[in-house]
């Protein structure tokens, strides 16, 4: 049996692995209630209102309350509803999301496997969510959730792509700067990636690809302004209209077990994650603290695009998604290909990638405002003159009445 | 290492018995998104038999490509044409050509299975995890012409697929 | 597939179309009971993927025969009607209610009386502009931001119209012939401050909507309507004005006092919906000018309504078509009056109820996401649709 | 309440003739052979009243010719006069030259027939289904002339005069003689002197939280009491007003069987009497079928499916009895 540690202690291989998983869910779920509380207080502030203050001291149990109501609630099924397909939609919507949380650096030594190729592991199960989601769709035999299910596999598919796009690139550079020091083959783990951010966060060196893997994460969580399956204007909560109870729980849990996870996946990979200011050598209690504030700036900020932004239509996010973000990704591998195998330095890796992130900047606000014409303001004032009309004398009847 | 039932065996019997239930599953579904959904246990079948021979890599990109990619586009198809109500081709005309095509493919498979002599390794552990950089360096170097190749193949195949899918000029 | 429902009536299957592998063509039904209606509104959309190919409105929920109930009531009696018809210009309904009376009756009304009702009617269509911004915002896509910002500035509106008649929506305020009691001493004042408050909501809204990137692209030539296909459907207000026609009963036909003040009318170009949304935008705007100008000019006494009443109207037989701006488009009343003390025929021309007729033809051949955002920019009002 | 009062015959408002040059003098120098009479109306508008079968030519030219341009047909309306007939109302604005026009034209009471102008005006589509089935006119040419506001198969129409408001009413129990009756002019005010006396005599009303239990039940006995004693007046009220008093809505018309007399419900009849037990006066609908005895819901726990079917059966028979009086109603 080989032995394996599991905080300090050593035991046998399968114990250690069922101990992490559960472990992976406890987390998971304290994460979950912790985010929805935030996005609902968060949300709020941005609303001009309070949020929840009823429940706990200043609204803390609030998601504790969600959870209960959800528990309560009977698991509506719809009779014409086609059993398989409905019932393992949730579930096969929010395995994946748990396991993507494997490879994720919390600090130096803390994580569940450090696995080699971290980074391809993440993105190979979370492609998985798409299938729970198409499940859902069709499952629940409902026009809406039919739309909203078409909806999220099109615009799942076309927002992966560039961000594989992205990681490759990320790990071309990160494998340069190991190679120096080391087997270049470890930049597949994003622990190693984040060792190596000591002193330049990768987002100074590939700011496209930051920019980029910022919207494609908005677009893989259906967070606006890319939320259009799940938009309740048009289609009325999109696949899981016909869920409810514990089953779109579990829905809603995968949600923001994803949000949690992509931004600290995120964090890690452009912030630094545990390392970038105070780098290794600082203990690990500062280390989960650092990539702690990193993760809730960038969540404070997901929660701000859903307050600040309407919806984009599904042919313009397609269209964004293939005709914008893929060839610039593609570019961005292309010139870092060129530079690193041509022993560039780093700093012209960065000085590239920044090159066509203002490129990128440029063509969409050229496009935006081709698109408004000759400017947003198409409506001019004339003055108002009201017209003086020569009432005909007319004898004044004199008011009826006896 | 005592030959006895490692864990490895048991994984692998258990892969097994799924892929090959979820492969009948594929042809026998009632339901052709049941058969979709079916094709995907057997594709994370096949993921799985990768990960027992260590060969991350390919498992990754086997789940990654199969698993979300070409799956959701069957599903995405399915959902929105007319072809979840046709009628099943299983019972159709052509069945005997059917049958006698797949026993062809059968003998095929049979016969090259056992005229290849297998090396097993003679235990688990001595296959070493391949690292990344040796599989990029094998494809760029010792490759490099079919992985071109298959490039070119799967753009032209990608332009045929816009072909069909945009609306001829008299339509709209 | 033939789909059973518990009443066991059979909902209409999906139109097959034969071809191979074409998409079939789904009919969506956007129901009574849909966030994108604004009420009890329903629209079957035959959709193709996400292209509308058909639609089909259907009104008449909300329909409770105000006119016929009017011809039963006395001229003093059927002014509850107008407020239900608009609940979110319940003021400008009134007014149009009572002009007609007073016209028929040959009733002059006070000074005071007349400038305390226009101070009112534009306040009403600063909060029904605000209702607008605040659903259409929810339409496309700010999650509950649009709504809580502009709720904020309705509130104050509400106050004041609380303290000058009691109620938030349905006023029952004006009388014929004047106002039912005196406004409260510090009327004037209040509204100043409220118009400070409201200018700071305005310029909020203006920020957070205008100049967004995603908001432009999604209203932007979505739904656009040109001038003679608005006038050929009878459409009037913002949506006509902002199809290029400089149309506004105000300036076209004035009635009461509304040649005192001089602001400007809006006028689009595209006549899509970004136009509609700009139009609306700066006519609260030029309300606020009206409205300060109207408050430094009214008379700080003098009497609400005539001396001498009749206990009884009964207006002599005669006909009037009294049409005037609400903050939707042209609000009439066609009232005929045969001597006795209850009206004859009592026609409401409603604005929303021509504007929605326009709808189909700015949903055809759109995306579904369109046809929502189209509906949302006529900004209707059910109860006034279907009367 | 049909005709409950026949107007001051209207057939001309104290006839002003617009002045000269107006709009009406446009028209007839536009279209000669029509001839417009021409009125002006309380709101300055000029009204001008042609015969029913050029309304389409009028209409068509009145937009065409470059000195009307009407383009903006602001509203389309009907009025019922009764024995004189339908008056159709096209109210019309050219925006060009912003000069407005009233077109009016009579119509036969019953079987009005009338050429449709959606091909001029979109509009028109949806005010002239509205008018069709307010008023039953018919509009020749009108691409979907189905029902909009009111039910697909509802084929009476309500804004005519002769449509009854009140009876629909009382057979929805409404006390309509309370509504309608004529009230004397108040009387002088020293009428009210007494009132305050009753008023401060009235004993101190004591909340219901706050009463002890005898209180409460005697307070329930006298409500019940009350209760009773109202219901038996209104039977009452209307036994008298069925069988004596001439009924609301004008003289029955002639050759009409009397209604039959209401079934002998008992004063204070239990709460079955909600199904309507006497037939309006002077509608000449067949009284309804009477309503079916419905099963009872036996309590969910005892046996869940003798509940479901009992509740289904209820819908059943709800939906024949439905049907029954709709089938009833169109007579067939």
């Amino acid at each position: 049996m080989v032995l394996s540690e599991f905080a300090g202690v050593s035991m046998p291989d399968w114990i250690d692995a069922i101990l992490r998983i559960i472990f992976i869910v406890a987390l998971m779920t304290i994460m979950a209630f912790a985010l929805i509380y935030g996005e609902r207080k968060i949300l709020a502030r941005f609303q001009a209102r309070v949020g929840p203050t009823r429940t706990g001291p200043i609204g803390t149990l609030q998601s504790i309350a969600d959870a209960l109501k959800l528990i309560t609630k009977e698991d509506v099924r719809p009779i014409t509803a086609d059993r398989w397909a409905f019932e393992l939609a949730p579930y096969m919507a929010f395995v994946p999301v748990f396991l993507v949380f494997v490879p994720m650096p919390f600090t130096e030594t803390w994580f569940i496997r450090d696995l080699n190729l971290g980074l391809l592991f993440v993105f190979a199960v979370l492609g998985l969510n798409i299938v729970g989601v198409v499940m859902a769709a069709w499952g629940s035999d409902n026009k809406y959730a039919l739309l909203g299910g078409v909806r999220a596999a099109a615009q799942a598919i076309s927002y992966e792509i560039p961000m594989l796009l992205i990681v490759v690139a990320v790990v071309m550079v990160a494998a340069g700067r190991l190679a120096v020091d080391g087997d270049a083959s470890a930049a597949g783990s994003i622990n190693s990636i984040v060792g190596d951010q000591t002193t330049t966060p990768y987002i100074l060196l590939q700011p496209l690809g930051f920019f980029i893997f910022i919207i494609g994460m908005l677009a893989e969580l259906h967070r606006p302004p890319f939320d259009m399956p799940i938009a309740e204007s048009e289609v009325v909560g999109g696949y899981f209209v016909e869920y409810s109870g514990m089953r779109w729980g579990l829905f809603f849990l995968a949600e923001y077990t994803a949000l949690f996870l992509l931004v600290v996946l995120a964090s890690s990979l452009f912030l630094g994650g545990w390392n970038w200011p105070f780098g290794a050598d600082v203990g690990l209690g500062l280390q989960i603290v650092l990539t702690l504030v990193k993760t809730t700036v960038m969540i404070v900020l997901v929660i701000g695009s859903r307050a600040l932004f309407p919806r984009l239509r599904i042919d313009q996010l397609m269209s964004f998604s293939w005709k914008v973000l893929l060839p610039f990704a593609i570019i961005q591998v292309i010139a870092n290909g060129i530079i690193l195998s041509y022993g560039g330095a780093d700093w012209v890796v960065g000085l590239v990638s920044f090159g066509l992130l203002v490129a990128l900047g440029g063509l969409v606000y050229y496009i935006m405002r081709r698109k408004q014409g000759e400017g947003t303001r198409t409506v001019q004032t004339t003055p108002a003159t009201p017209r003086v009309i020569t009432a005909p004398e007319v004898t004044p009847v004199e008011a009826g009445g006896d | 290492m005592e030959d006895g039932v490692t864990a490895t065996q048991v994984v692998f019997w258990i892969l097994a018995v799924v892929m090959l239930v979820s492969a009948i599953g594929v042809i026998t579904a009632g339901n052709i998104v049941y058969a979709a959904l079916f094709f995907i246990a057997a594709l994370a079948g096949v993921a799985g038999i990768y990960l027992i021979l260590t060969v991350e890599f390919i498992a990754l990109v086997q789940l990654l490509i199969y698993g979300s990619a070409v799956v959701i586009l069957i599903l995405f198809a399915l959902m929105l044409t007319r072809a979840r109500e046709r009628p099943q081709a299983l019972f159709g005309r052509s069945r005997p050509l059917g049958i006698a095509a797949a026993l062809g493919l059968m003998a095929a498979l049979i016969g090259g299975i056992v005229a290849t002599t297998w090396t097993t390794p003679e235990s688990s552990s001595a296959i070493q995890p391949v690292g990344l950089q040796t599989i990029g360096d094998a494809i760029f170097t010792i490759w490099i012409v079919p992985f071109i190749i298959v490039g070119v193949l799967l753009s032209i195949a990608l332009d045929g697929a816009i072909m069909l899918a945009s609306p001829d000029e008299d339509d709209n | 597939m033939v789909q059973q429902t518990f009443e066991g009536e059979v909902l209409t299957e999906p139109v097959v179309v034969e071809r191979e592998f074409e998409t079939v063509d789904m009919n969506i039904n956007i129901g009574p009971q849909h966030p994108a209606t604004h009420g009890v509104f329903r629209m079957v959309l035959t959709v193709d993927g996400e292209i509308v190919k058909d639609a089909i409105p259907y009104i008449g929920y909300m329909h409770r025969g105000g006119e016929k109930l009017s011809e039963n009531l006395d001229y003093r009696g059927a002014l509850g009607y107008q407020d239900r018809t608009d609940y979110l210009a319940a003021f400008n309904s009134e007014w149009v209610y009572v002009n007609a009376v007073e016209r028929l009756a040959g009733i002059e009304i006070p000074e005071r009386a007349e400038y305390v009702r226009l101070i009112l009617a534009e306040f009403n269509r600063l909060l029904s502009h605000f209702m607008f911004m605040g659903a259409f915002g929810t339409d496309v896509g700010y999650f509950g931001t649009a709504f809580t910002w502009t709720f904020k500035e309705r509130e104050r509106i509400q106050d004041l119209f609380e303290a000058v008649c009691g109620d938030r929506i349905m006023y029952n305020y004006f009388r014929v012939g004047g106002l039912a009691w005196e406004p409260h001493e510090t009327f004037i004042e209040d509204s100043h401050w409220v118009l400070d408050q409201v200018e700071v909501g305005i310029s909020d809204v203006d920020e957070l909507m205008t100049d967004n990137e995603v908001f432009v692209a999604r209203c932007r030539d979505v739904g656009a309507m040109t001038a003679d296909e608005a006038i050929s459907y009878g459409v009037t207000g913002p949506m006509l004005r902002a199809s290029g026609v400089p149309f506004d009963l105000r300036v076209e036909e004035p009635y009461s006092i509304y040649d005192r003040f001089h602001w400007e009318i809006p006028v689009g170009e595209r006549g899509d919906v970004y136009d509609r949304y700009l139009v609306r935008l700066e006519e609260m705007r030029q309300s606020v000018t009206i409205l300060r100008q109207a408050l430094d000019q009214m008379p700080t006494s003098g009497p609400i309504e005539p001396e001498r009443m009749p206990a009884r109207l009964r207006p002599a037989p005669g006909e009037i078509y009294m049409r005037q701006e609400n903050p939707r488009g042209e609000y009439g009343i066609y009232m005929v009056s045969d001597g006795t003390d209850k009206p004859w025929r009592v026609k409401m021309r409603s604005p929303c109820f021509h504007n929605l007729s326009s709808l189909k033809p700015q949903v055809i051949n759109t995306y579904l996401a369109d046809a929502v955002v189209a509906l949302g920019s006529i900004d209707i009002v059910l109860c006034e649709v279907d009367r | 309440m049909t005709s409950r009062r026949t107007p001051a015959a209207p057939e001309e408002p104290p006839s002003n003739e617009p002045p000269p040059g107006s709009i009406a003098d446009t028209y007839r120098e536009v279209m000669p052979l029509v001839n417009f009479d021409a009125a002006l109306t309380k709101g300055d508008d000029v009204a001008l009243t042609i015969p029913s079968d050029s309304i389409h030519e009028v209409i068509e030219r009145g937009r065409e010719d470059e000195r009307l341009q009407m383009n903006l047909l602001r509203n389309q309306t009907a009025v019922d006069w009764e024995e004189r007939g339908l008056e159709i109302v096209y109210h019309l604005y050219s925006i060009p030259l912003r000069q407005a026009v009233t077109i009016k034209s009579w119509l036969p009471a019953e079987g009005a027939i009338v050429e449709s102008v959606t091909d001029i005006y979109e509009m028109a589509n949806w005010a002239e289904r509205e008018c069709r089935e307010m008023f039953g006119i018919e509009f020749i040419g009108h691409p979907d002339p189905r029902n909009l506001l009111l039910d697909e198969d509802l084929d009476i129409h309500p804004l005519r005069k002769s449509h009854p408001l009140a009876p629909i009413e009382m057979e929805q129990g409404v006390d309509v003689e309370f509504f309608t009756k004529e009230y004397p002019p108040p009387e002088p005010a020293e009428e009210e002197a007494p009132a305050p006396e009753a008023a401060a005599a009235a004993p101190e009303r004591k909340r219901v939280e706050d009463m002890t239990e005898e209180e409460r039940e005697e307070r329930r006995a006298e409500q019940a009491e009350r209760v009773a004693r109202a219901r038996e007046l209104a039977a009452v009220r209307r036994a008298e007003r069925l069988a004596g008093a001439p009924p609301a809505g004008g003289p029955r018309p002639e050759g009409a069987a009397p209604p039959p007399p209401p079934a002998a419900a008992p004063a204070a009849a239990p709460a079955a009497e909600a199904a309507p037990s006497a037939a309006p006066a002077q509608d000449d609908r067949p009284p309804a079928p009477p309503p079916p005895e419905l099963p009872t819901i036996p309590d969910a726990e005892e046996d869940p499916e003798g509940r479901a079917a009992a509740q289904a059966e209820r819908v059943r028979l709800g939906r024949e009895l439905a049907a029954a009086r709709r089938a009833q109603l169109r007579g067939d």
